[in-house]
């Protein structure tokens, strides 16, 4: 009798999911280990529904035609991520702007197989006026004014967890990022990168606990957020991301500064696995981000 | 003693005070005196206010000491989450967002209480300044009992006559009934609060209104340096200056790190 | 320095909060220990938001003047709950007809202060002719046939849960059931009966296990879902609910067949406290509904 | 051996034979018939089938044994879950339902493949027989891949021409695009499967249409007991009976105290 599948894939057969013009979405924490592997791939043409620096080192590369997203901030003491701005303001980029809750009634569409949802916020504000997708309409029972927010579909959910058993049941711990079960149940297929895989039988010890069932794709990748932080497993390389942030600067004010190229390079382009990713970063860094 | 105090400390104070006790407490990214207010109120006055931090919900009353992360989104801060607001449906219960009070910034805030997080520039296609975006200020703005504008600077390229985008809105093109006309629930914007002054919003215009000026502020001050015609009562009086009190759990137990007393 | 607030109320203040006309919601398993305190209270014209047995108990009672039911089993070989099946075919009740997904998405309205929310199950059938309040329309986005569902507002939400701390943040064990957390959303208040009060250091330390934050009102009444189940506590009692389901079979049929009558007054009439009812079903009993 | 079988282990193993790997199953209440087909296909050839009961998604391909329940609302069958397939939100992935296949009774079923969980009677408000009500069937026939109608009694009250009520659209009334012209995405009923005999529907009309008879039933005892003029073939097949291995796994892993060799 045949046995029951594995959802076990690597990193780099899980980014060979990814196809020029896709349109993928990134959880938070940012499933890093898995961007820098679509940054390998030089995909072309991606949307992208994502927040903030993991979105800003997609753009950095090239790989994005469109944004779907409510916040590109660039961390402490930069407004706006670099990247996304030079791009958004030279026109490199189309932005499908939104907000947090018109873009989770979008996914929430999807989920549920419906055309679009209703939403208040945003009602007043000029979202729907440059946002053309965005219909201001008449609800139908107390004639309300409300938006109606299309169904928004991702091709592929990457997000990052702690730990999954070999069917892809996944469990967060500390709670997944508050969008990231949105965005899975929006698309057609979901990878999830996780810190450690573990029996069924703990799975199946606290069932409660599973946040994402049979995830299509479980990535191990131990560390796979950094320089992002990790619940219950380590914090956030802060001096990591401001070196970032001060090339994609650079970069961003200057045109053609090597630094970010360099990082790019680097950290994205040249290491093959993510170990190699980690060998770059140095055991010594990773085990100084402490895990409380 | 109470002469000694900056003026972030001030704001903080001042906020701290309009918190009442019971009420859900949500504070935007990168707002640090906005953050430190929300504890100073819950320490002082509030056993039952909930913070509300990256999807978790807490009540620290009972701690000794509550230090913000030196890092705006450093996760450790949940440690003392009691529940998580949003177990994957952040906004299924919006309905009970009247006992919520968010505080908000802005690169542009107009006279009106509306503000700009999406960018300057006539054209959307063709931003000279393309802004971080909206996060859930929309929704968040709309559904909260009431909100205050936080600014960590005041002059005339944050404080202008028309927004060139609107993400949130505080009182449309004015009048009372500028939000109920929209259907939105919420209360609305009710202070303006920044390094120089406090204000408010006119009962009837909604027009921006000067309310109080912290210590050495002048109505000329504020006047020169917002891009709008402010409304000036005939006397405006000074803010309330942090208590000793106020300083003391503010400098032991909210920041001892001084925070919010460098410049 | 004031203290911060406990929510802990006994079962008769709780059953206080119940008011002529108002609409509740009954969680599953039920929350019996507060039906049977309702029932005693002598409530009238309710509006109940529950299934099977439970709330045919409340008809049984003369408690109801309208059902919001995707559901009125009777349990094993009984296709109707009884009490409901007489009341409906009598036009003593009204009954708003629905199914689980028009229901949980009126409730989702009510949580989100949205008039309403689309849904497609429910299309081409009888329910939007024989509940009026379901309107079909054309959705504005992509021109689709959808039903508009108004929002369902309870006034109080009762589920049982396991445990809670003294603050109303309750944890369940095993999974709330599966409609809990809507009625609780769309409630203006919720009543949790929990097995066990805990503190709130024992939430503290997995506070995504949370289920609900800040319940209105948490009432300590173990074995509080008898003669139902408590997931970790304790199995359904089967002989207790087929006698309540032949006593209640038996009216239906003859009228005023006196079994159900002594039923209510022997366990929801005379017991003034949930100590007392339990005290009549006796701690042998209970102690035979073992926990796994 | 093979001689050796009731009509329901018969049902369960012809619905059985219809479920392929990798399919979600789902079961409404009070349907035993079905409840054991699911778990008699997982054992013979799913291992990746996952099984939802009770709000609970499992998997239990490697158990030795699964009993069902005793009672239909039995939590401890959850025992063995993996994941909750609704937590607090049941129908958040249903565009993912296309691999689901569910199960459904009626008190009335009509010759399009429509059931009726409502009532009967001519007037919603005075009902000569209230039913229990919809359970989610509306949405789960809305969205499931497809579905199999399974009763346990063949007679001409429950299969009626028409439907008093319709809680469930099978195929409306007739036609190849019943379902996409209202829009649902779902595959509709496949089978209609009795103690007498299967059914399926017609390709071009969706008329219900004798597939095969049971062993020792006849064209004419299906008739007689149909509410309404069943498509006949001009050959019927004998239903395949249930294999030997079949038996086995029913009787010593899946239904070993007899539920099904009852009458």
């Amino acid at each position: 009798m045949s046995e029951r599948r594995e959802h076990l894939l690597d990193e780099q057969q899980a980014a060979a999911w990814v196809e020029h013009g896709m349109t993928i979405a990134l959880g938070e924490p940012a499933p890093m280990a898995m961007v820098r592997q679509i940054i390998r791939r030089k995909v072309r043409d991606l949307t992208v529904i994502s927040s903030g620096l993991a979105l800003d080192h997609l753009i950095a590369a090239g790989c994005v035609r469109k944004t779907i997203s409510y916040y590109a901030g660039g961390g402490v003491g930069v407004p706006v991520a670099p990247s996304f701005r030079r791009a958004a303001e030279r026109g490199e980029i189309v932005v499908w702007e939104c907000e947090e809750g018109i873009l989770t009634s979008g996914l929430e569409a999807a989920g549920k197989g419906l055309p679009f949802l209703p939403w208040r916020g945003g009602v007043g504000t000029s979202l729907p006026e440059v946002n053309p997708d965005l219909k201001v309409f008449t609800d139908p029972i107390a004639g309300e004014t409300l938006i109606a927010v299309p169904a928004i579909k991702p091709d592929i959910a990457f997000v990052h967890a702690a730990v999954s058993d070999a069917y892809g049941n996944v469990q967060h711990h500390g709670g997944p990022g508050w969008i990231d079960l949105f965005l899975v149940r929006a698309a057609a297929r979901t990878v999830v990168q996780v810190e450690q895989v573990v029996s069924n039988e703990a799975i199946r010890g606290n069932p409660w606990a599973t946040t994402i069932a049979a995830a299509d794709a479980v990535v191990r990748v131990p560390w796979g957020a950094h320089p992002f932080f990790s619940r219950g497993h380590y914090i956030q390389d802060v001096p990591f991301i401001n070196d970032y942030v001060a090339s994609a600067a650079a970069a961003a004010k200057h045109g053609g500064d090597p630094q970010l190229k360099n990082y790019l390079q680097h950290y994205c382009h040249e290491p093959v696995t993510h170990a190699d990713y980690l060998e770059r970063v140095g055991l010594t860094r990773l085990l100084g981000l402490r895990e409380y | 003693m109470t002469g000694e105090y900056t003026v972030r400390e001030q704001m903080a104070a001042v906020l701290a005070r309009d918190l009442q006790d019971g009420e859900l407490l949500q504070v935007g990214v990168a707002m640090p005196v906005a953050e430190l207010a929300v504890r100073l109120a819950h320490l002082m006055h509030g056993p039952n206010m909930e913070l509300i931090f990256f999807g978790g919900r807490m009540n620290v009353h009972h701690l000794e000491y509550y230090p913000i992360p030196e890092y705006g989104w450093d996760n450790r801060v949940v440690r003392w989450t009691e529940s998580y607001s949003d177990r994957g449906h952040r906004f299924d219960q919006l309905k009970d967002w009247g006992r919520r009070v968010f505080f908000i910034g802005g690169i542009q805030v107009d006279q009106f209480g509306n503000t700009n997080l999406i960018g300057i520039g006539e054209d959307f296609n063709k931003l000279r300044f393309r802004g971080p975006g909206s996060v859930g200020t929309p929704t968040l703005s709309s559904h909260v009992g009431r909100y205050h504008i936080v600014l960590n600077d005041h002059n005339s390229r944050v404080l202008v006559e028309q927004c060139d985008f609107v993400s949130t809105v505080g009182w449309g093109r004015g009048g009372a009934d500028a939000r109920s006309r929209l259907g939105l629930p919420g209360g609305g914007p009710k202070w303006c609060v920044t390094p120089l002054c406090v204000m408010d919003f006119c009962e009837q215009s909604k027009r921006m209104r000067l309310r109080s000026l912290h210590r050495g502020i002048t109505v000329d001050e504020v006047q020169d340096n917002t891009g709008f015609e402010l409304l000036i009562p005939d006397a405006v009086p000074s803010t309330d200056p942090p208590s000793v009190a106020e300083l003391d759990v503010l400098r032991t137990r909210v920041d001892p790190d001084g925070l919010l007393r460098g410049t």
